[in-house]
């Protein structure tokens, strides 16, 4: 049964230090609340995977000394350049990165979603991504003939962390077409949702609206967060303050800077909520 | 050349490049960080009277896609994407790219977002057309540092897709695959070989016979699109690229 | 370009002899009236994929003689018994059959979905289905030790056929939950559909309609059938008419009871529509 | 035994055995032509207060899956799923089902529908209770003609799941595993063990100490429960079962 909690905080105290946490790219509603809740926590030697990319989610969690290791196909600000506090980890050797390729990430977990301990993968051979990867495997593909192929162990995260437009009383989360959430709560051990809004009745109920929606059968804990995703948005419900990310930009490239607006915008804050 | 043409930007010059490129395609999808890229399909979508499909990574409204992230690869794999874009913080002169950072990777002196799907759909997509503004030895390199995506592979590798061209700030290479090598197709204006030849960290072909022709210009009624109807609806991924542009909405 | 035609005879026009034609279980829409249409041609040599079972689509299309080998977990129609037009092909050796497992042709078509010439799958080793399969592959997960597991080759099938509640003139098709559609669409070199209706506008810029639907890029060619389902039914639509299958059962336990049930509610008539 | 007792139908008996083994699951999924297994699903999702997660596949009211007909498998492969039923054509002494032939599968005296998801499921649910309601020497059989799948495999085999126990007509079977064998575990009303020996095709075991218990009848109000709202329930799935033990709706 989903557990469903009042707060953003009290979802973060679930999710523990050293976690392999799964979180979405910034086109799917991301839970920045959750994400600034872990900030608050003080969580710790957490081990983030960005289903495929990454964008503030990390900045925050990495400037914020919450973050060990990192596998993602890509950290950036988009159209606010570079993401400053990743950067300087990188270059001060502060985390462990493992570079991939998007569909690597989304073939991984799709290998925990059915339960196989690999998937096979086109592409990669002749990179330096795949030359360092010492977990990835080349071989034949045993019904061709010289037709090596990589195969990719699956990936199973302790954790996924996203927001949802709303949820229900069951657990249920209506995602539209943010399809990738699904894969990454069927494939993680636990999955946590912030929503906008918790509505009366069963999401799955109507015919229209279930086809949008996880079940709550993989949702272990639900709590509403308004505005959660702030300062990204939800499609259809908000967009992104583009002025408050380029601020954020601004600011962040230093780590004084980056504590300011971490003092500012989140520890010295409790939730919205 | 007339007032009109003497005011087109680089970046509209690179989007009719890439756009004429374009012609005849069923679908073409854009990626992360691609506002040229994605300006150059829209105007191609206009021009082929509604027959080119357009996918925009990014976008919310008009989805060409239902089954989430992974659909943009999957969707290549089954061979339904004609034609893709990739850029480089490096690009060399086999076509290999680096999108992640330059010097040693494990201490990098400068660090790049990172590969995104490139090491997948440079090997998938049949036409990969390489862009990068800026176009100086510093970008177009003999080696590069770290290898997101090879240009060429081995004969055995399954490999459909692969480059096809690369526009830049300063001219358009075509890539001939048997040669593993760039051919210089086409001088932006104000460019000349020599000019190309001091840019450029890789060795190049040039065309047979009487020199290198200048690239083509949009024509005028291109440049009312990309201005009007491209500009506005690329602006919902790119909108600051589109206020730089464009002016604000 | 979604071919938008106006019978369901000139989408089986479509579909060639010898083509290998997935089709969908029977709590998905069903196109009946697509393979009554194939019926009525004359199709010959279709290999059939069951995804993942059978009913009276198989039983029409084998007990008109227009299959040569079937790929399926299972014939059956269900409360009515036995399907006894497959029964009696199989005993009567007239077809090729491949038995398998419902999961296996999930992941074989996923592996076309995916482009990757082969999938893993757990479970199988042991069992006379794979022993009696010898195009799948027995091997070491490569990241286990003494540790093996099933590689099936990826199934592409040249043709898929189904029914959908509505449709738009741009050939997207609303499916809802019936997400196995998604995949056999995804997966086929072409896929056949015929409507109820064929809605005003484009089902995908509603978020909450896109949710659940196939866009166009993936439909070769839409007809509208109106009840194309029956005797089956559409969920939410309407409802299977048991009395009919029964009826079907009662009449083809043999082949002159089937011929007359073909001439009554097939080939004498043309299409619904 | 009340005249309630005394009516109680071979059906409802087996359905109250199955629910007994499904009490302090979290989710049991319920596959084709399993009426009695879903019925008992039901009963025990009432008995449960709502604890209970009950997946009827074929269901198209209150789904509880939105990823299409694979998601049963790839729930089942997450852990997701305790419990699930499985019957056979044949079924023998070492818990091996049969669901597609009788005689030399390539040219069978009698064939049924096929394997549907039992090759997977079987290793992959750890608590797959098999149901067969006729019990002879013909269904219970020393060795099946055609292995769907597996009561037991060797060691290294990843296999969480397997055989529970067999629900017949007219009595119990626990499986051992480590033995490989099934033992007799309770008795239905009128049965005798000399029944069970005369009409089964395998050996089994018996209980060690003062013979076999009577199989325990369902209490008076599951009977109820089993004839009013899940009778209503399971009808959605299977009419011509909820009409011929209930009743027209």
């Amino acid at each position: 049964m989903t557990a469903v909690l009042t707060s953003a905080a009290e979802i973060a105290a679930k999710i523990p230090d050293g976690a392999l946490l799964a979180l979405p790219p910034e086109y799917a509603p991301c839970s920045m609340e959750g994400i600034r809740a872990l900030v608050r926590r003080g969580a710790r030697n957490l081990r983030l995977l960005g289903v495929p990319q990454f964008g503030i989610q990390a900045e925050l969690l990495i400037g914020a000394g919450c973050v060990s290791e990192i596998e993602t196909a890509a950290v950036t600000l988009g159209e606010h350049g570079l993401a400053p506090r990743f950067t300087d980890a990188i270059k001060h050797q502060k985390i462990t990165m493992r570079d991939t390729t998007c569909p690597a990430i989304h073939a991984a977990l799709q290998a925990s979603e059915k339960g196989v301990p690999f998937m096979p993968l086109r592409g990669l051979i002749g990179s330096d991504i795949l030359a360092r990867r010492d977990d990835w495997h080349v071989a034949d593909n045993p019904f061709g003939e010289n037709d090596p192929i990589v195969y990719l162990p699956a990936i199973k995260p302790d954790a996924t962390l996203f927001h949802g437009a709303k949820g229900d009383v069951h657990g249920n989360v209506w995602i539209g077409l943010r399809r990738e959430l699904m894969v990454m709560a069927h494939a993680s051990k636990a999955a946590y949702v912030t929503v906008e809004k918790i509505v009366d009745g069963d999401l799955l109920s109507d015919p229209q609206t279930a086809a949008g929606t996880i079940p709550g059968l993989y949702i272990s804990a639900i709590a509403k967060a308004h505005k959660g995703a702030w300062p990204l948005g939800v499609p259809h419900y908000y967009e992104r303050d583009n002025e408050h990310l380029s601020h954020y930009a601004e600011l962040a490239r230093t780590q004084e800077g980056f504590d300011a607006y971490l003092d500012e915008w989140v520890t010295s804050r409790t939730a919205a909520e | 050349m007339s007032d009109v043409m003497s005011e087109v930007r680089t970046e509209e010059l690179m989007i009719a490049v890439i756009a004429r490129m374009l012609s005849g395609l069923s679908h073409v999808a854009v990626g992360a960080a691609s506002p040229i890229p994605g300006s150059a399909a829209l105007l191609a979508r206009e021009l082929s009277g509604g027959t080119l499909r357009v996918t925009l990574l990014g976008r919310t409204s008009n989805p060409t896609f239902t089954d989430g992230a992974r659909e943009l690869f999957d969707c290549a794999a089954q061979g339904r994407i004609d034609a893709f874009f990739l850029s480089g913080v490096q690009i060399d002169g086999q076509a290999n790219i680096n999108l992640v950072s330059i010097g040693d990777p494990d201490k990098p002196k400068a660090r790049f977002p990172g590969s995104f799907g490139s090491a997948y759909l440079y090997y998938i997509v049949p036409r990969v057309i390489l862009f990068r503004q800026e176009h100086t030895a510093r970008t177009l390199v003999s080696k590069v540092d770290y290898v997101s995506a090879p240009g060429v592979s081995e004969e055995n590798l399954y490999r459909p897709g692969g480059p096809h061209a690369l526009v830049t700030g300063r001219c358009l290479f075509e890539f001939i695959k048997d040669k593993e090598r760039f051919l210089l197709k086409s001088l932006h204006p104000g460019q000349t070989v020599e000019d190309i030849k001091r840019e450029t960290g890789f060795d190049f072909d040039m065309p047979e016979g009487s020199g290198v022709p200048n690239t083509e210009p949009p024509e005028p009624d291109w440049l009312k699109l990309i201005r009007g109807p491209v500009g506005e609806e690329i602006r919902e991924v790119y909108p600051e690229f589109a206020t730089r542009m464009f002016g604000s909405s």
